[in-house]
């Protein structure tokens, strides 16, 4: 949700990432039986929920299973008696989805997480939605979450949905890997009496443990009795849409978050309409709001949509047709699979073309952020200009379009730019398409950014969640998102944190324009693959931890002018070792305060007392003392000096020549005998 | 690893060092007041595995709980729960084929976490997980040997009828050496199954079973005796049946008796039972029946047609019959300490 | 404070420049532990030394210390001795530069029983200048200068010191940090030339001669009945073939070279004026 | 009135002929009369020819004289040998037995039967050379009871036998020399003539110097021709709390002084030119890790063993390079043992002053030679110390701190707070090993800037003694011991008509370059006579001064004489007159 207001309870934000979101949305709804496995980038959600059951904290019987097929078993077992659950992504959902027909087929209500992640060959742990698309038919309810918010909500009234008696289905909440899961931001966690006014108790209808009443799942039925069973299954799964809408109206009453099937962002009526699923959202937010009303701009509308399995397609197509939509591009991280288009737009398509008709805005479909690609706000100005085209009624592809694809671009004005085979299949296509400058204007700059590069294993994104939580304290909007894969201990990573101030808008998207870069290494200077300079804006701040370099050096060795960069200096690594700390991100952290005063140090201290880690007093000074010795100035080197600073005419001095040139002589060369 | 330590008496023993006292001894023909199954499952005539079913059930109801069953697909599944059909008073999940031991384990925490809600009493339930010989040895192994490492408490019955005879008699991990089945046929180079069965009871101590036995419903006594030794002990009991298929064996089918009476005097087939005992780390082991004369493997083979290639050659014989003698050597501490030495002397007590 | 944390106090900051895994960084704890066990003010300690991987040492101990000249640590050491008697003399050198070019500087600082302690830390090798063979390698260890076998028998210096007349000799291992520190402590505390040979390996170049495994598979320590001051019982156990034999060898007394300064002294001024003026008379 | 009388005793070694130079020398600096010797060793261990040359004079004399005016000869052998040095008027006192080759010449010979009066009066031959004694003192007229009370001193220690023995053989000496030897003697002996004067050989000097001048430290290995300085200390600085240690090889006591002098005391050794080649590695590590010390050189015909018993001005190259690398160090060389007694204490004060080591070089020559000393140069206070840190600095004491100032702060072993490394090593300012281009430069500027330093001080102004006239064409450069020969055969120009200018500078690294130079400028020809082959001496000027020089280089083991001197300058003088293009500059 894109409203940032406080819930009727006084509830505080806290920092949460979007996989400790989704265990609160499981510890939340009392589930009692939470086996788990781990698999990137879902783990964390287990282990947190594991930790929290280990302290007591949560009521759960949890079970170490040794694979997901197993885990997903014991769901479906325990779900016939008891509320279960568990977390998984990517491989992990495919060995589940052999397993979840039976608790669809025997209507078991038990909720899954999924951290999705790509699937398949070759290996890849970063997000896209192919895990999501491989289980649409295994009959469980699929909701898609745009942010840990959305992932906390939707595992309540996932369970809410799910456990309708006129539903009784398994359900799945969705969120993006890693630009997902791994962000952190602000999260209003309800107050768990609440969650118990919303979410009774699970009753079991048929339970196992039934001392006079024992019943047998899973029996072999013939044809007769299984098409009825079926049938059967599709009802009640076609109930979802509208329990949904009542158990999202009644969470707005409660918590002041209101859900839907969808979410329409943008003008009412909007010509040109993007549908898209998820995090990724969060970039074509921004530029929606950018385009909206601008000049030669027809309407523009985002529709993103959250449930996914069942397909909302009356109300959709009744959207699309209330909106007048002309044009609508299909924006998905999945695959066709040689299918007409992929999954969502295959849905979309069928939808509109069923309920509208003729009168059935253009569909087109565009396919990106595959594997963990980036989805930026340039790609969705691209498909708001390709929707201009279709709404004008210039041809277009009648299969996906691809992102960030040199040689297969969305627009091309000459064969040169595209592949010869596809110029000779899209050609004609190409060369009627009209890229329209007006939908390429820069967007404004209403967020500050600050990205550290670090080595794994330094603690920095420790330390950027304490920054985002202070930050969060002080009443502002902040989002970190780490950036790592399967680096070992040493690699260069980033983290990047994202200060909205003014919180009209909850903004999730970078313009990768970095207020500040943080080095926690000096040797990152000289890694050839890094230019820490990219992206920083002129006059931008770098901040290095080092005791050996001074800042006119640095700028030296960056090439860079006094107005190109401020540099500041904080000798990190020896006030962590003066302190006894094995890590130094808590002295940056102190540092970071003083070259970026955006966020009151003061007040951040406030909040460090209570979330910094243990030992908590030396980390404290670590950070009051990372404060203090930031400095511009030349950086005060440790070594024993050379006292006398030897000069080049010391270093010029020889013996004297005393030789007879240098004097007039009446001396004359004889030789004797 | 454990230490191996072995019982003086042989012969089936109601009495257990994990128990405060001994379970029901129904003795040998005295009327069974409980009822199993219900009537009418669809198992072929002279089936094994079903009065193998039945006994579990009955020897479960003798300890008075309720039995929550975890069964996987397999013959037991299938014959018992066509369309409408059920297990009588006993509630019963059939989640899959491979994970027999991942769906009782979910049952088990279900029970405690309905225990922990006080909604019910734990003892009130007995969780049994029972699967076939390829649900068990092959595609079910990895969830039976990590349900036993976690130590849950409840039972695992295997009706071992020796191949996958659901599916139409294919080889199985449980498939005895030169049997012919349509996946390890007899043929003119190689002749039937190649490979020795893996022995579950191996398989479940060492993965930490706190209580291992070996069954045939033919001795209903030692049998009932062993499920409700396996019900009462704390921990992860695991019990195999012997279960005669005469359609998978290609066996007549009313000669159910004496093929199991010639697996027990061939030694085809051993009778014993493990109890751990978990501080010491020691496992008693009870050789619960010994054949009154040792009879030749070749005795067993001829009465079914599964081994009728083998029988041609004397070597395939042998081999199973060393395979049997390798066996049992592991029982030759009890014979020397009950003087028993190779077939002249057997006593059946 | 303990022993162990006065040990940085003698530290001097420069970290030891050996290559990993040399037993040397073991010999400079046990005699930094000893230095604190003794309790000696640094400036009263002063190191000396010659050239080689051992002779590096002074720089990492925050005392006195002269980097000499190869084979000449124990000349210079007897001079410093001599000229400032209250300072607390340690020698510290490798095989080589002990006993090959300094090895006829041995038996003179020994048989003067100069107040000093000489540490010669033998690997068998000549480490710094990467692996040539040293007086003490034994076997018919091939290295870069002796490819087709050794040329010499190897010399055995705690034998050697004990002929020498040297009134404490020991012998002990790197690895045996403990039992070493001890060995260094008795040799400081004993008045006149002690003398310790210490096995260490190289592990860049010797693995072989000084193995370390091969050393502790047949050491031991001397038995505490060895009597120290029978000098053939300490002689047979420096050149025992079969057992090395790690503890104190030999020791007596006997006095040392500034006791015989200070007996020529008395027995000069009996003789003549002590004043310089008194020397001019003979010439008038 | 104004005297200067030559006599020169030769004969066996082992016969007493230096007992009877050294009595008369003793007797007559006791007078107050000036004295320069020189006497010849055998090779041999036991036996061999060996003489003794005693030249007595009112005026300071610096060379033993040429011609002797009275040769007393104990043998056939020493009188075949020596008689062609006797002046033509000269006087021979010899043994009875020898044929003396009479041929028509002034000399007047009395041939006495020494032996066998020795023999016949005292009853043995070893009081031969007390004989002898006696018939000198009647020739010189030596008042008996002097010759007595020197006797009593010397032989105190042997008894009254003894004492008794010697008078005898005395009274019999004059009596047989009353009877033979008529009195038609120029020379009489002095009595009273001046101030008591000090009679002392160049190593006895050296020894003394060094004690008085706070050396408490010596290191030695016996080395002909220096062993005597060593012998010397062994007997009188354990009085003074010094300590003598005879060390098993040269180096082993040029490291010893290393380590007595970084340990804070003065130490020193002697040796000659074979004992400096084995110190040269040592030299250098002095000279990098700046420790003060002083080592004498006293040089004998080499190279190698070469003649252990000879003099020669072999070793300058060896003193002021010898050691591998750029080593600075002082070299100081001494003209006569009045040199050496005061000239020794101001290498100590330079070497302590500049922290680096020192080379003072005498030769066989000046070692062996008795000579008369002025007592008041004893007196001579330590002029200068070494710069010593107090410890203030807390922890991180850099003891080769670069500075402006010539040399930085020492510290002695023991003083808190100053730990410090000194190394051969290339170190940084705190000793530590830094091989890096700018810390080796620098260093290495430290340790020259030294040198220049020296040359400015005070306390090395006016070490070049100048002879003859300040206007003279001709110039003559030399050093060391051959300085007598030279001031004697500028005396003998003089007297032939050609006036020279002599310079000898007694410290040669740095040299004194100002003297030199204004020298230089005065002179049209450069005479460099010294006692080595190649011309050490010269080959050093003409490379620091790049001047043309007349080398006149003699390898004959005996000092130069001032004849020989005397034939170069009137070939040079030849040479003047004839114009020639300067090569160098505008002629004057």
């Amino acid at each position: 949700m894109n409203v940032l207001i406080r819930g009727r309870f006084a509830v505080v934000a806290t920092v949460l990432s979007g996989n400790s979101a989704a265990a609160w949305g499981f510890r939340l709804s009392r589930v009692q039986c939470y086996p788990y496995y781990p698999i990137t980038p879902s783990t964390s959600c287990s282990e947190q929920i594991s930790r929290w059951v280990n302290d007591g904290a949560m009521d759960t019987v949890t079970i170490n299973a040794e694979s997901e097929h197993s885990a997903a078993s014991q769901i479906i077992a325990a779900g016939k008696s008891v509320r279960a659950g568990t977390a998984t992504s990517s491989k992990g959902l495919l060995y589940m989805i052999e397993v979840l027909e039976n608790a669809a087929g025997a209507s078991i209500p038990c909720g899954l997480f999924i951290g999705n992640r790509a699937t398949g060959a070759p290996i890849n742990i970063w997000g896209d939605h192919s895990d999501a698309y491989a289980m649409r038919d295994s009959g469980v309810i699929q909701l898609f979450a745009a942010d840990a918010q959305e992932a906390l909500d939707n595992v309540i009234q996932g369970y809410r949905i799910a456990e309708d008696l006129s539903v009784r289905l398994p359900f799945a909440v969705n969120l993006r890997g890693f630009t997902g899961t791994h962000a952190y931001e602000g999260v209003e966690i309800p107050e768990p009496a609440d969650v118990d006014g919303y979410l009774f108790p699970f009753v079991p209808l048929y339970p196992l443990f039934a001392t006079e009443k024992p019943v047998t799942y899973g029996a072999m039925l013939s044809g007769n009795f299984y098409r009825r069973h079926k049938r059967n299954q599709m009802a009640a799964i076609s109930n979802v849409p509208e329990i949904v809408l009542k158990a999202g109206r009644e969470f707005g009453e409660r918590f002041g978050r209101p859900y839907g099937l969808f979410e329409w962002v943008g003008d009412e009526k909007a010509q040109l309409v993007i549908a898209l699923m998820g995090e990724s959202a969060s970039a074509g937010e921004a530029v929606t709001h950018h385009l909206q009303g601008k000049k030669g701009i027809p309407g523009v509308a985002l529709l993103k949509l959250r449930l996914f399995s069942p397909f909302p397609a009356r109300e959709i197509a009744r959207a699309l047709a209330k909106a007048g939509t002309k044009a609508l591009v299909v924006f998905e991280e999945g695959l066709h699979h040689g299918a007409v288009f992929p999954p969502l737009a295959q849905r979309i398509a069928t939808a509109i073309h069923l309920h509208l008709g003729a009168d059935a805005p253009k569909v087109a479909s565009v396919i990106g952020g595959l594997g963990g690609s980036e989805v930026r706000q340039q790609h969705f100005q691209l498909m708001f200009n390709l929707a201009d085209n279709l709404a004008e009624g210039r041809p277009y592809r009648t299969e996906p379009y691809w992102l960030d694809i040199e040689e297969d671009p969305i627009f091309a004005e000459s064969e040169k730019e595209v592949a010869p085979a596809l110029w000779k299949k899209w050609g004609e296509v190409w060369k009627r398409q009209a890229r329209k400058e007006q939908y390429f204007r820069p967007l404004p700059k209403d967020t500050e950014e600050i990205r550290i590069y670090s080595r794994a294993g330094q603690g920095a994104i420790t330390s950027a969640v304490g920054f985002t939580g202070a930050g969060i304290q002080c009443g502002h909007q902040l989002l970190t998102v780490p950036a790592f894969g399967s680096e070992r201990r040493g690699a260069i990573i980033t983290t990047d944190t994202l200060v909205n101030e003014r919180g009209k808008r909850k903004i999730r998207s970078f313009n990768r324009a970095w207020d500040v870069v943080i080095l926690y290494d000096d040797t990152i200077l000289s890694s050839p693959a890094h230019n820490v300079l990219e992206g920083l804006k002129e006059g931008g701040v770098l901040l290095v931890n080092t005791s050996r370099l001074r800042s006119a050096k640095i700028r030296e060795i960056l090439g860079a002018s006094e107005s190109r960069v401020r540099v500041f200096t904080v000798p990190a690594s020896e006030v962590a070792q003066g302190l006894g700390l094995s890590h130094l991100n808590m002295a940056m952290l102190g540092a970071l305060h003083r070259v970026y005063e955006k966020i009151p140090f003061e007040k951040a201290l406030t909040y460090y007392e209570k979330h910094v880690p243990r030992p908590r007093e030396a980390s404290l000074e670590a950070i009051q003392q990372g404060f203090q010795q930031t400095a511009d100035r030349q950086a005060a080197s440790a070594k024993k000096e050379r006292r006398f600073v030897v000069s080049n005419d010391f270093l010029d001095w020889r013996p004297q020549d005393h030789s007879l040139d240098l004097w007039p002589s009446a001396l004359e060369e004889i030789q004797l005998g | 690893m454990y230490n191996v330590l072995y019982n003086r008496h042989i012969g089936p023993s109601p009495h257990s060092f994990l128990l405060p006292e001994p379970v029901v001894d129904v003795g040998d023909y005295g009327a069974i007041l409980t009822t199993g199954l219900t009537s009418g499952h669809q198992g072929c005539t002279g089936c094994g595995m079903v009065s193998g079913t039945n006994q579990v059930l009955r020897a479960l109801k003798l300890t008075g709980k309720h039995v929550v069953a975890s069964i996987g697909t397999g013959c037991n599944e299938v014959i018992t729960t066509q369309n409408t059909s059920c297990w009588g008073d006993v509630s019963v999940d059939h989640n899959n084929f491979p994970n027999t031991g991942a769906t009782l384990s979910g049952n088990i925490a279900a029970l405690n976490a309905l225990a922990r809600a006080g909604a019910l009493s734990k003892d009130a339930f007995v969780n049994v997980g029972m699967a076939g010989d390829g649900g068990t040895y092959d595609i079910g192994l990895q969830a039976l040997l990590t349900w036993i490492a976690r130590g849950e408490d409840g039972i695992y019955v295997c009706l071992n009828n020796q191949a996958y005879m659901n599916t139409g008699i294919q080889g199985s991990g449980a498939t005895p050496y030169g049997t012919h089945t349509t996946t390890t046929p007899f043929g003119k180079v190689i002749r039937g199954n190649q490979r020795t069965p893996q022995y579950l009871p191996d398989l479940a101590l060492a993965a930490g079973a706190s209580y291992v036995a070996t069954a045939c419903p033919v001795r209903h006594r030692d049998l009932m005796i062993k499920v409700q030794k396996a019900a009462a002990i704390e921990g992860p009991c695991v019990v195999e049946i012997y279960s005669v298929c005469p359609e998978g064996w290609k066996s007549e089918t009313d000669v159910f008796h004496e093929i199991t009476e010639l697996a027990l005097q061939t030694r085809s087939w051993v009778l014993f039972e493990a109890e751990r005992d978990r501080k010491s780390n020691t496992v008693l082991f009870t050789l619960n029946h010994v054949p009154q004369e040792y009879v030749g493997v070749m005795e067993y083979l001829k009465l079914q047609e599964r081994f009728s290639g083998m029988t041609e050659f004397s070597e395939m014989v042998e081999r199973a019959q060393e395979i049997i003698e390798s066996r049992w050597s592991f029982w030759k501490p009890v014979l020397e300490a009950n003087g028993i030495n190779g077939g002249d002397r057997a006593h059946d007590l | 404070m303990e022993p162990q944390d006065r040990c940085c106090e003698y530290l001097s900051g420069i970290s030891p420049v050996w290559c990993p895994g040399c037993g040397y960084y073991g010999i400079l704890s046990a005699l930094v532990e000893a230095f604190a066990e003794l309790k000696l003010p640094t400036q009263e300690l002063a190191l000396i030394s010659g050239i080689g991987c051992a002779s590096r040492l002074p720089y990492f101990v925050k005392t006195y210390g002269f980097h000499g000249i190869h084979g000449r640590a124990l000349p210079i050491a007897q001079g410093v001795k001599m000229a400032n008697p209250d300072l607390t003399v340690v020698v510290v050198g490798g095989d080589g530069d002990g006993l090959a070019i300094g090895g006829g500087h041995l038996p003179h600082v020994a048989r003067n029983n100069v107040d000093l302690t000489y540490l010669l830390f033998n690997n068998a090798i000549y480490g710094m200048t990467k692996g040539q063979f040293s007086p003490t390698t034994t076997l018919s260890n091939v290295t870069k200068t002796s490819p087709f076998g050794l040329t010499g028998e190897a010399i055995n210096p705690a034998a050697l010191a004990i002929t020498y007349g040297a009134t404490f000799v020991a012998r002990g291992f790197s690895v045996k940090k403990e039992h070493l520190r001890d060995l260094i402590i008795q040799a400081m505390r004993h008045p006149g030339f002690s003398f310790v040979e210490i096995l260490t390996s190289c592990s860049s170049f010797n693995t072989i001669d000084m193995n370390v495994a091969r050393i502790v598979n047949n050491q031991d320590l001397v038995n505490p009945d060895h009597d120290v001051e029978d000098r053939l019982a300490a002689l047979r156990l420096a050149s025992d073939e079969k057992k090395i034999h790690l503890g104190v060898y030999y020791r007596s007394r006997r006095p040392t070279l500034e006791d015989k300064f200070k007996e020529m002294r008395s027995s000069a001024h009996a003789k003549a004026k002590s004043r310089p003026e008194g020397l001019v008379k003979q010439f008038l | 009135m104004t005297y200067d009388f030559t006599l020169r005793v030769a004969g066996e070694s082992g016969e007493g002929v230096i007992t009877i130079g050294e009595t008369i020398a003793r007797i007559a600096a006791r007078e107050g009369v000036h004295l320069a010797t020189f006497r010849t060793f055998p090779a041999e261990i036991k036996g061999g020819p060996c003489m003794i040359q005693i030249r007595l004079s009112d005026r300071k004399v610096a060379y033993h004289g040429e011609k002797v005016d009275c040769l007393v000869t104990l043998n056939q052998q020493a009188l075949d040998e020596n008689l062609a040095d006797l002046r033509e008027e000269g006087i021979l006192l010899c043994e009875a037995e020898c044929d003396v080759p009479m041929e028509p010449s002034s000399r007047t010979a009395y041939q006495l039967p020494f032996e066998r009066l020795a023999v016949r009066e005292i009853g043995s031959r070893i009081s031969k050379n007390i004989v002898v004694l006696g018939a000198l003192a009647h020739l010189l007229k030596i008042p008996k009871n002097r010759i007595e009370e020197f006797l009593a001193e010397k032989f105190a220690r042997k008894g009254q036998a003894i004492l008794e023995h010697n008078r005898k053989a005395l009274e019999t000496g004059m009596r047989v020399a009353e009877v033979k030897i008529s009195a038609k003697n120029p020379f009489k002996f002095p009595k009273g003539a001046g101030q008591r004067r000090m009679l002392m050989t160049g190593n006895e000097a050296i020894a003394l110097g060094a004690t008085m001048a706070g050396m408490r430290y010596f290191f030695g290995y016996p080395i002909t021709p220096a062993s005597e300085i060593m012998e010397w200390l062994a007997l009188h600085l354990p009085a003074v709390g010094g300590k003598v240690l005879q060390t098993e090889d040269e180096i082993s006591a040029i490291c010893g002084v290393a380590g007595a002098s970084w340990a804070g005391g003065r130490a020193m050794t002697a040796t000659s030119g074979p004992g400096v080649s084995l110190m040269s590695e040592a030299l250098g590590l002095l000279s990098m890790a700046e420790i003060p010390a002083v080592i004498v050189d006293s040089q004998r015909g080499g190279p190698s063993t070469g003649m252990p018993t000879k003099t020669e001005q072999s070793d300058l190259l060896l003193a002021v390079y010898g050691s591998h690398g750029d080593a600075p160090r002082l070299v100081i060389a001494p003209t006569s043992v009045e040199d050496c007694l005061s000239l020794i204490g101001l290498t100590f004060d330079l070497a302590e002053k500049y922290q680096m080591p020192a080379i003072f070089l005498v030769d066989q020559a000046l070692s062996a030679r008795l000579e008369t000393v002025d007592p008041n140069t004893v007196k001579r206070a330590p002029a200068a110390a070494r710069l010593c840190a107090e410890g203030k600095d807390g922890g991180n004491f850099a003891r080769y701190r670069l500075s402006d100032l010539a040399v930085s702060p020492a510290a002695i072993p023991g003083t808190e707070g100053c730990e410090h490394m000194v190394t051969g090593m290339e170190h940084d300012e705190f000793g530590n090993f830094a091989c890096d281009d700018e810390t080796h430069t620098a260093m290495t500027v430290k340790r020259f800037r030294k040198l220049a330093a020296i040359e400015a001080d005070p306390l090395s102004q006016g070490l070049c003694s100048y002879f003859g006239d300040s206007n003279a064409e001709i110039g003559v450069v030399t050093w060391g011991s051959s300085a007598g020969p030279v001031e004697e055969a500028i005396k003998v120009a003089k007297e032939r008509g050609i006036s020279v200018r002599g310079i000898v500078p007694k410290i040669l690294n740095p040299l004194p370059h100002k003297e030199l130079a204004t020298f230089f400028q005065s002179v049209k020809r450069i005479i460099v006579p010294e006692l080595n082959f190649v011309g050490q001496l010269a080959s050093l000027l003409r490379s620091t001064y790049r001047v043309s020089t007349i080398n006149l280089t003699k390898i004959k083991g005996v000092p130069l004489e001032p004849s020989e001197i005397v034939s170069v300058i009137l070939e040079t003088a030849a040479t003047l007159n004839v114009r020639r293009a300067s090569r160098y500059g505008t002629a004057r």
